[in-house]
């Protein structure tokens, strides 16, 4: 085991299943010898070349048109779109034929691909490259969305993605990108897409939250346990679409309260979803109303203002204490 | 990165790679730490490995070889002038340093310990702003300021690369082999530098504010070291300053003072060697609790805390010797403190090496210290000329002393000069941290015919029996 | 210094080879076996009558919008004509007749247009993509499918085809710059038959031709009469061996013109001169390519008399096993097939919510 | 040279401390970790042990002063340099070490490192060490042995990662219990967690082992039919809170309390056996036991008998939140002659309680419950109905009351608090 970053253990992900598949090609802007913006594909074109890490023209649709031609052929396409502020440009590649190709020809053509974008606040970067629209891509069907939670779990979900039969959007949280380093197996490891994960255990309230999220949640969660002792399970999604809704149904049925938070806007957001889950599937169980912790119904503010905006420990542990109280 | 400010957290960061934070680092990651360690260099080593200690060996080496080379004629053999290729010896030290670089990389690398080459500037106690890394900034839970110190410099004379007047690590890229070589300062970094090139075949004067050389060291021990240095170097001049320095393209115009006189010369280049100061500054240690003692070194405790709670300090930057082996146990010390270990630096006996030619070596009590501070103590000397292995070596210009307590006979102090000091000086450390008695240094069977034996004979002349020399005719 | 005339790498021709007058340029005229004459008439021959009775069936609600393709089929089929079963089609979705000449069945066009999803299944056999809507947005796919081709080191060839309106459109630049960009084989067939529903091609471009547009790219382009099919032959011919010998893309402009309306739901009396459409009549490609294989010999009177009967005979059996198969098909369970390789527990879910909506309200009429 | 003693923080928001007692004289020569002061703060009596090895040279307070942390308390003359042990508030400020001198005219006590860092993880000072090796040498096996033979280890070291915390102070007595050593290692049969002994955890335990042991307890339970009392709070309650009071069932408790020791002043009474005698106070001042998340505290209502109710609902509330909140002030503490603790408002019923020492008496209230009585009407006719039943506890010393006087004495409160009318009548 060493001790990865998500963008090492990302290029780790990447780099083992372009070894173990030459279906497996990458394309995307300036993935090449810069390797990435982000370095996510740093040094795979000296490993595989620039055939299958391919430099694109700035051209979102046709990185994401291209892969849906190269799926339908046979190849594993993992595109790298370089902010997910710029996935709007390719939108209708996937909405029109990514996510309908399969069920269109009945089968018969598939497009397994991968697009990869960051998502997300907390670098200070400037517009159109901080925003968290994943219910977009969560609320079209054909497509599946998933956002892990850190290094190990990137990884595994990005082997898990790239082997998928059908079109995956994997959303990096910048914010995570380097912000802490975890132990990665050097051997394969996978995770399966459609599973939420028990970040942490507790008995006296649930909060589900994923990608960016899980950390200030998990620290919102000890704080709860160290100032006030209170136990807080928290889910971690990691795929939102197809959303897994008994693992948060159980913990809710056990806890009676639980508090959603992502960093997308609230209204119509993955948390809507997720409470209703929750209402159809643990209403009878419920001792407080479920609280949202969201980023507001507002473009996401320019970096200064950005905090504010974001989730933070402080909202998520005081929506907690309000189920509580209730 | 072409967007956004990237940042990272962890447990522990280290700011500098040198032997104290890569001591403090390794340990850290042993004890579970997560570890990341920022430096400007993008391999671990620091001065000692890259600027300092290492090269200097590496060349005080060949200047040994020389030497011996030399020396050996009265003992029948001799060799024809040494053949010197300056860029073949610079490619040998730089394998040297490499060797041990990537050996460090490999070993942090394998602990998990993350590398960050850049500059670390605090925002607060808990948090760095990086410049010239992928990541922007770094936030911890606690800190290990590992920054160790820089040359001073000469009022009025600033280093810049391709200057004739030198700091020791330009001094240690070994330019060329200039016809004349001014030494300022007679600290153990001049001699050791001076010898160097005096023995590539440089004229070298070297200047002392002082009136005699390594003020800190016991004189009896620097005085077989001044003797033979007298004789290499071109000219040592005691209770002299450097009034000014006029660099042009043919040399240095040194102005040299003495009392009221001034003495005008001319050398190819100059090595300003004074001391060294700590590296506390544009550390952004303004943002954090840590204080400043009024030399610019980080105040801290024997758990190598400073006064901020996150952050720890060690090594030269914190004061005290400015040695790489005292920065490595410093370094391990608040790793353990960090990781929850109680753990301290008590150290009784740091030792402490002149490479010069004989070389000096000495750990615990010095005769200085003693008087200065009126500790009563005992001390047996046992020259040289009457040790076997010296002989056979030509090397009888040296002598081993004992500090002893005068009561029960405890081992507070020893001191050494002559060859292979370095090697002998360890075992007196041993002694000391153990708290042994000279006895029990006699009473240890020492082989003969070695240098080590004069540590054992010396306790033995405490006992009052020596071998090898005749007992003391009554006790001091 | 100083301002000349840049020297490009590439002209742009227009190809002609026989005319509306039945005048042909020997010396230009492609070499094509008369078994491969006849095949090509008897694929512009089906998809003409199949576009008639399709509308006939439209207008009789037997299925529902469609677009017929009536004046364009030269244009379809004598680029398709120089596919192989290895090379890969990417139409847009108004080129039933290179479809059909492809080995897309009658029937599941006739299944598509009444609304059923096994319209579009494709057989395992073909190497086509289905029909695209959204305009434009084929042609990267065809990229893509060149550049996988490309990778495998195959001499595989992709055609795609889009309109005079779609190269308005992002995707034409993207999906024809990448194209340029990374050499794939691709062939761009434009079918440029003047009119986006109601915008005429003068509201569409400023461009004298739309086949010039490729010198923008780096590639080859040609425009050629898209109602002659020895010309479009001609054209694609040279195409293709580009693309197979690893020379790259080629853009081919068919100047051609839609006959009929946008689709069976659209009035173009509503936007243009029908003196414009009677022009364009006299142009007829089916008429001119007919009138060439008689004065050739390769086809006789009696030949046409049972070609017709032979394909009356084929659309109606087509219509008949269509009609047949509609009555079995229909299960509105079956839409919740194939949206993922595995159902999803939720989507699961939501069928189990169907079905017992379905057993609740037995008897009542699910089908569209 | 000479080192001055100064009153430490001993954290948790202390700031001042009375002198309790202080068992050294001028001139008398200590060693470290020899009790040198008593002091009491707001939370807790403490005992300060000396932290230097010297002779007392100076004291600067006397028993009964109030002292403020960072006040000099006490001067020592002591034979350290400044590298010695510092007191515990200090040890771990950051100076420049000067390692060249370290203890240098201390005689260094003469062991291997692998000991001192024994030494160390035990918390054994060397110097205290009885060594055993050649000429004074310290082994290891010295600094078990020395370890195991303290009675009561140092507070353990701390496992934290900031090991900074100064709040290591043996501030309080520890308790000393002998049979603690004996405990199994419960950790056999499950997770356990070890939490520390102290503040006013410890201080409470002091308490009670001291009142346990020394008084013998007697206690006598009744119930007491609260319905009428309850109506009439129930009426008043919102004038109460009007007033920024909190009209409680305690409230009428300490009223009732108040008549009742003023009908039997024993139980307002402390026994002092030194000189033989029972002081009975003439003041009427009611302990208030609550609960706080740092333990159980006594706030102290003075002059019960002369307030009226509202005046203490609203005394009783405000000094329930200081308490609370941790910014009461010492004096509210002290001075309680009976002391009330109501359990109801967590659900209690029936308990026992301890008598708060030196007092001689305690009443406990639990929860009021609906419950079938029999009530018997003027006829003789019996009926059962529902009723709101208080469980009443009194605990009293028997060395001073005895049982019937106690009975009585309950009966009085109980009365009181049957019949609001009777109570306002009897209240004084």
């Amino acid at each position: 085991m060493a001790k990865m970053t998500m963008v090492e253990a990302l290029n780790l992900a990447l780099r083992q299943e372009m070894e173990k598949d030459d279906s497996v090609v990458l394309l995307g802007q300036d993935i090449g010898l810069d390797g990435g913006v982000f370095r996510v594909t740093d040094h795979l074109v000296d490993q595989f070349g620039s055939d299958r890490v391919v430099d694109t023209p700035l051209a979102e649709s046709a990185i994401v048109g291209m892969a849906v031609g190269m799926a339908i052929y046979g190849l594993k396409p993992v595109c790298e779109i370089q902010f997910s502020g710029f996935s709007y440009q390719n939108f209708h590649q996937l909405e029109n034929h990514a996510a309908r190709m399969r069920w269109r020809t009945r089968g018969r053509l598939t497009v397994p691909m991968v697009m990869r974008a960051p998502y997300g606040g907390g670098v200070r970067a400037l517009e159109h490259h901080a925003e968290s629209r994943e219910v977009y891509w969560a609320h079209t069907p054909g497509l599946k969305m998933v956002i892990p939670s850190g290094p190990r779990n990137a990884r595994a979900l990005l082997v898990s993605a790239i082997r998928d039969p059908d079109p995956v959007i994997f959303y990096e949280a910048k914010a995570l990108y380097r912000a802490f380093r975890e132990e990665v197996p050097e051997e394969e490891e996978s995770f399966p897409i459609g599973k939420a994960n028990i970040a942490r255990k507790g008995d006296d309230l649930t909060i589900i939250s994923y990608g960016a999220m899980l950390r200030p949640t998990l620290e919102a969660a000890e704080e709860l346990q160290t100032k006030e002792g209170i136990e807080a399970e928290v889910i971690d999604l990691l795929t939102i679409s197809p959303l897994e809704d008994s693992t948060m149904v159980e913990s809710v049925k056990k806890t009676g309260r639980a508090v959603v938070v992502h960093e997308a806007p609230r209204s119509f957001g993955p948390g809507a979803e997720i409470v209703t889950r929750l209402l159809e599937g643990a209403f009878y169980y419920l001792e407080a109303p479920i609280e949202r912790v969201t980023g507001f119904d507002l473009i996401i503010p320019y970096f200064s203002r950005e905090k504010s905006y974001i989730p933070s420990v402080q909202r998520i542990a005081t929506a907690a204490r309000r189920t509580l109280n209730n | 990165m072409v967007m956004g400010d990237m940042e990272m957290n962890t447990d522990l960061l280290v700011i500098g790679s040198g032997p104290g934070g890569y001591g403090a680092a390794f340990r850290a990651a042993d004890l579970g730490l997560d570890v990341i360690m920022v430096d400007p260099f993008s391999r671990p080593g620091g001065n000692c490995l890259h600027k300092g200690c290492i090269p200097s060996k590496t060349f005080l080496h060949l200047a040994e070889l020389i030497l011996d080379a030399q020396n050996a004629k009265k003992m029948g053999i001799s060799f024809s002038k040494p053949k010197l290729d300056v860029t073949a010896m610079r490619a040998w030290k730089n394998q040297v340093i490499d060797s041990i670089a990537d050996g460090l990389v490999t070993l942090a690398k394998r602990r998990g310990i993350l590398i960050v080459k850049g500059t670390a500037r605090f925002e607060s106690s808990k948090r760095v702003r990086l410049s010239g890394a992928d990541i922007s900034r770094i936030r911890f839970k606690h800190g290990i300021i590992a920054t160790g110190s820089k040359p001073l410099e000469l009022p009025g004379v600033a280093f810049s690369k391709e200057s004739r007047i030198m700091d020791p690590a330009s001094a240690l890229s070994l330019p060329d082999i200039p016809k004349s070589l001014l030494v300022v300062g007679g600290g153990y970094v001049g001699l050791e530098l001076g010898s160097v090139y005096a023995t590539l075949g440089s004229q070298v004067t070297l200047v002392e504010s002082d009136a005699r050389l390594l003020a800190q060291v016991d004189a009896d021990l620097v005085q077989p070291v001044q003797q033979r240095l007298s004789r290499l170097f071109a000219d040592i001049l005691f209770e002299v300053q450097v009034d000014s320095m006029h660099e042009h393209d043919t040399g240095v115009d040194v102005s040299l003072k003495q009392d009221s006189k001034i003495e005008q010369r001319c050398f190819d280049r100059v090595l300003i060697a004074i001391g060294r100061q700590p590296n506390s500054g544009n550390l952004g240690l303004e943002n954090t609790g840590v204080t400043l003692n009024n030399q610019g070194f980080i105040m801290i405790n024997n758990q190598q805390q400073t006064s901020d709670d996150h952050l720890f300090a060690i090594g030269d930057v914190a004061g005290g010797l400015m040695l790489a082996h005292k920065a490595t146990r410093e370094g391990r010390v608040a790793a353990e403190v960090i990781a929850g270990i109680t753990s301290s630096f008590d150290a009784r006996a740091i030792p402490a090496v002149v490479y010069t030619d004989p070389q000096i070596s000495w750990c615990g009590l010095t005769e200085q210290q003693a008087t200065a501070e009126d500790i009563p103590y005992t001390v047996q000397r046992f020259p040289w000329k009457y040790s076997g292995r010296a002989q056979t070596m030509g090397m009888t210009d040296g002598f081993t002393k004992l500090l002893t307590d005068r009561q029960d006979g405890r081992i507070l102090g020893v001191g050494i000069t002559g060859r292979n000091a370095e090697g002998l000086i360890s075992e007196a450390a041993l002694a000391i941290e153990m708290g042994a008695l000279a006895e029990d240094l006699a009473l240890t069977i020492h082989p003969h015919p070695t240098l080590s034996e004069t540590e054992a004979e010396a306790a033995e002349i405490f006992q009052g029996s020596p071998t090898h020399t005749m007992p003391p005719k009554s006790s001091t | 210094m100083g301002r000349k005339r840049l020297a490009l790498t590439n002209d742009i021709d227009y190809l002609s080879i026989l005319d509306e007058n039945g005048k042909l340029d020997s010396e230009l005229e492609p070499d094509i076996v008369n078994e491969e004459h006849l095949r090509i008439f008897q694929a512009i021959l089906l998809g003409r009558r199949f576009d008639e009775r399709m509308l006939d069936l439209q207008r009789q609600g037997r299925i529902g919008t469609f677009p017929p393709i009536k004046g364009q089929e030269a244009s379809q089929i004598g680029a398709v004509a120089l596919l192989r079963d290895s090379d890969w089609l990417v139409p847009a979705f108004r080129e039933t007749a290179a479809e059909i000449m492809r080995g897309r069945s009658m029937e599941s066009i006739l299944l598509y247009y009444n609304g059923y999803n096994e319209g579009t299944i494709i057989p395992d056999n073909q190497k086509d993509l289905p029909m695209s809507v959204p305009v434009a947005s084929q042609i990267i796919h065809a990229v893509g499918l060149g550049w996988a081709a490309k990778y495998r080191q195959t001499d595989e060839v992709t055609m795609t085809f889009f309109g005079d309106g779609a190269t308005s459109e992002g995707d034409f630049h993207e999906g024809m710059n990448c194209a340029a960009v990374y050499k794939v084989p691709v062939i761009f067939v434009c079918q440029n038959n003047q009119w986006a529903i109601s915008v005429p091609l003068s509201k569409q471009t400023h461009s004298e031709t739309l086949a010039q547009k490729a010198l923008a790219y780096g590639m080859p382009g040609i425009q050629v009469d898209g109602n002659d099919i020895l010309s479009v032959y001609a054209a694609t011919a040279e195409a293709v061996e580009r693309a197979r010998s690893g020379g790259g893309p080629t853009f081919i402009e068919c100047v051609t013109y839609r006959i009929m309306m946008h689709t069976t739901a659209d009035d173009p009396k509503k936007y243009r001169q029908e003196g414009e459409v009677e022009l364009w009549k006299k142009k007829d490609p089916l008429l001119r390519y007919q009138n060439y294989l008689l004065k050739k010999n390769v086809l006789t009177e009696g030949d046409l008399a049972d070609f017709e009967d032979e394909i009356k005979l084929k659309i109606q059996a087509a219509i008949d096993q269509a009609e047949l198969q509609m009555k079995d098909l229909g299960d509105p369970l079956d839409m919740f097939d194939h949206l993922y390789a595995e159902m999803p527990p939720s989507l699961q879910a939501q069928k189990n919510e169907l079905i017992r909506e379905l057993e609740n309200s037995e008897g009542e009429d699910h089908h569209g | 040279m000479t080192t001055s003693f100064r009153l430490p923080d001993l954290g948790e928001g202390v700031h001042e401390a009375e002198i309790l007692a202080l068992p050294v004289a001028v001139g008398q020569a200590v060693a470290e970790g020899e009790l040198i002061m008593e002091i009491e703060t707001d939370k807790a009596a403490v005992e300060i042990p000396s932290p230097y090895t010297g002779t007392v040279s100076e004291i600067l307070v006397q028993v009964g002063d109030m002292a403020v942390v960072g006040d000099v308390l006490i001067t020592f003359i002591t034979d350290k340099t400044e590298d010695a042990v510092q007191p515990v508030t200090e040890v771990n400020q950051p100076t420049q070490r000067n390692r060249t001198d370290t203890g240098r005219k201390q005689k260094v006590i003469p062991a291997a490192p692998s000991t001192r860092r024994l030494a160390r993880e035990l918390g054994v000072e060397l110097h205290e060490v009885t060594p055993s090796g050649s000429n004074g040498i310290v082994t290891k096996e010295d600094v078990k042995a020395h370890a195991e033979k303290k009675i009561v280890p140092e507070a353990p070291p701390e496992q934290d990662v900031t090991p900074r915390s100064t709040s290591t102070a043996p501030s309080i007595a520890p308790l000393t219990a002998p049979s603690s050593t004996g405990l199994p290692d419960f950790s056999k049969w499950g997770e356990i967690e070890r939490l520390p002994f102290r503040s006013i955890r410890r201080a409470t335990a002091n308490q009670m082992i001291s009142s346990w042991t020394h008084i013998p307890h007697v206690q006598c339970q009744d119930n007491v039919d609260i319905t009428k009392l309850e109506a009439f709070r129930q009426k008043h309650k919102d004038e109460i809170k009007a007033a920024g009071g909190r009209l409680t069932m305690t409230l009428f408790a300490i009223k009732a309390v108040a008549t009742a020791l003023k009908s039997y002043p024993y139980f307002n009474s402390s026994l002092d056996l030194q000189t033989q005698e029972i002081i009975i106070k003439r003041f009427f001042n009611i302990g208030i036991a609550v609960d706080t998340e740092h333990g159980l505290m006594v706030p102290v209502i003075r002059d019960v008998d002369r307030k009226s109710i509202k005046e203490l609902a609203v005394e009783v509330d405000s000094a329930i939140k200081r308490v609370r909140a941790g910014t009461h002030n010492r004096e509210e503490m002290q001075g309680g002659t009976f002391t009330i603790t109501n359990a109801g408002a967590l659900g209690g019923s029936h308990f026992s309680a301890i008598i708060n020492h030196p007092e001689v008496a305690i009443l406990g209230l639990g929860q009021g419950r609906m419950q079938p009585a029999v009530i018997t009407d003027e006829r003789g006719r019996h009926e059962v109905v529902p009723r709101l039943i208080m469980p009443i506890i009194l605990c009293f010393d028997h060395r001073v009351v005895d049982g019937a006087d106690a009975i009585r004495f309950l009966r009085l409160v109980i009365d009181a608090l049957e019949d609001p009318e009777e109570l306002l009548i009897t209240m004084i």
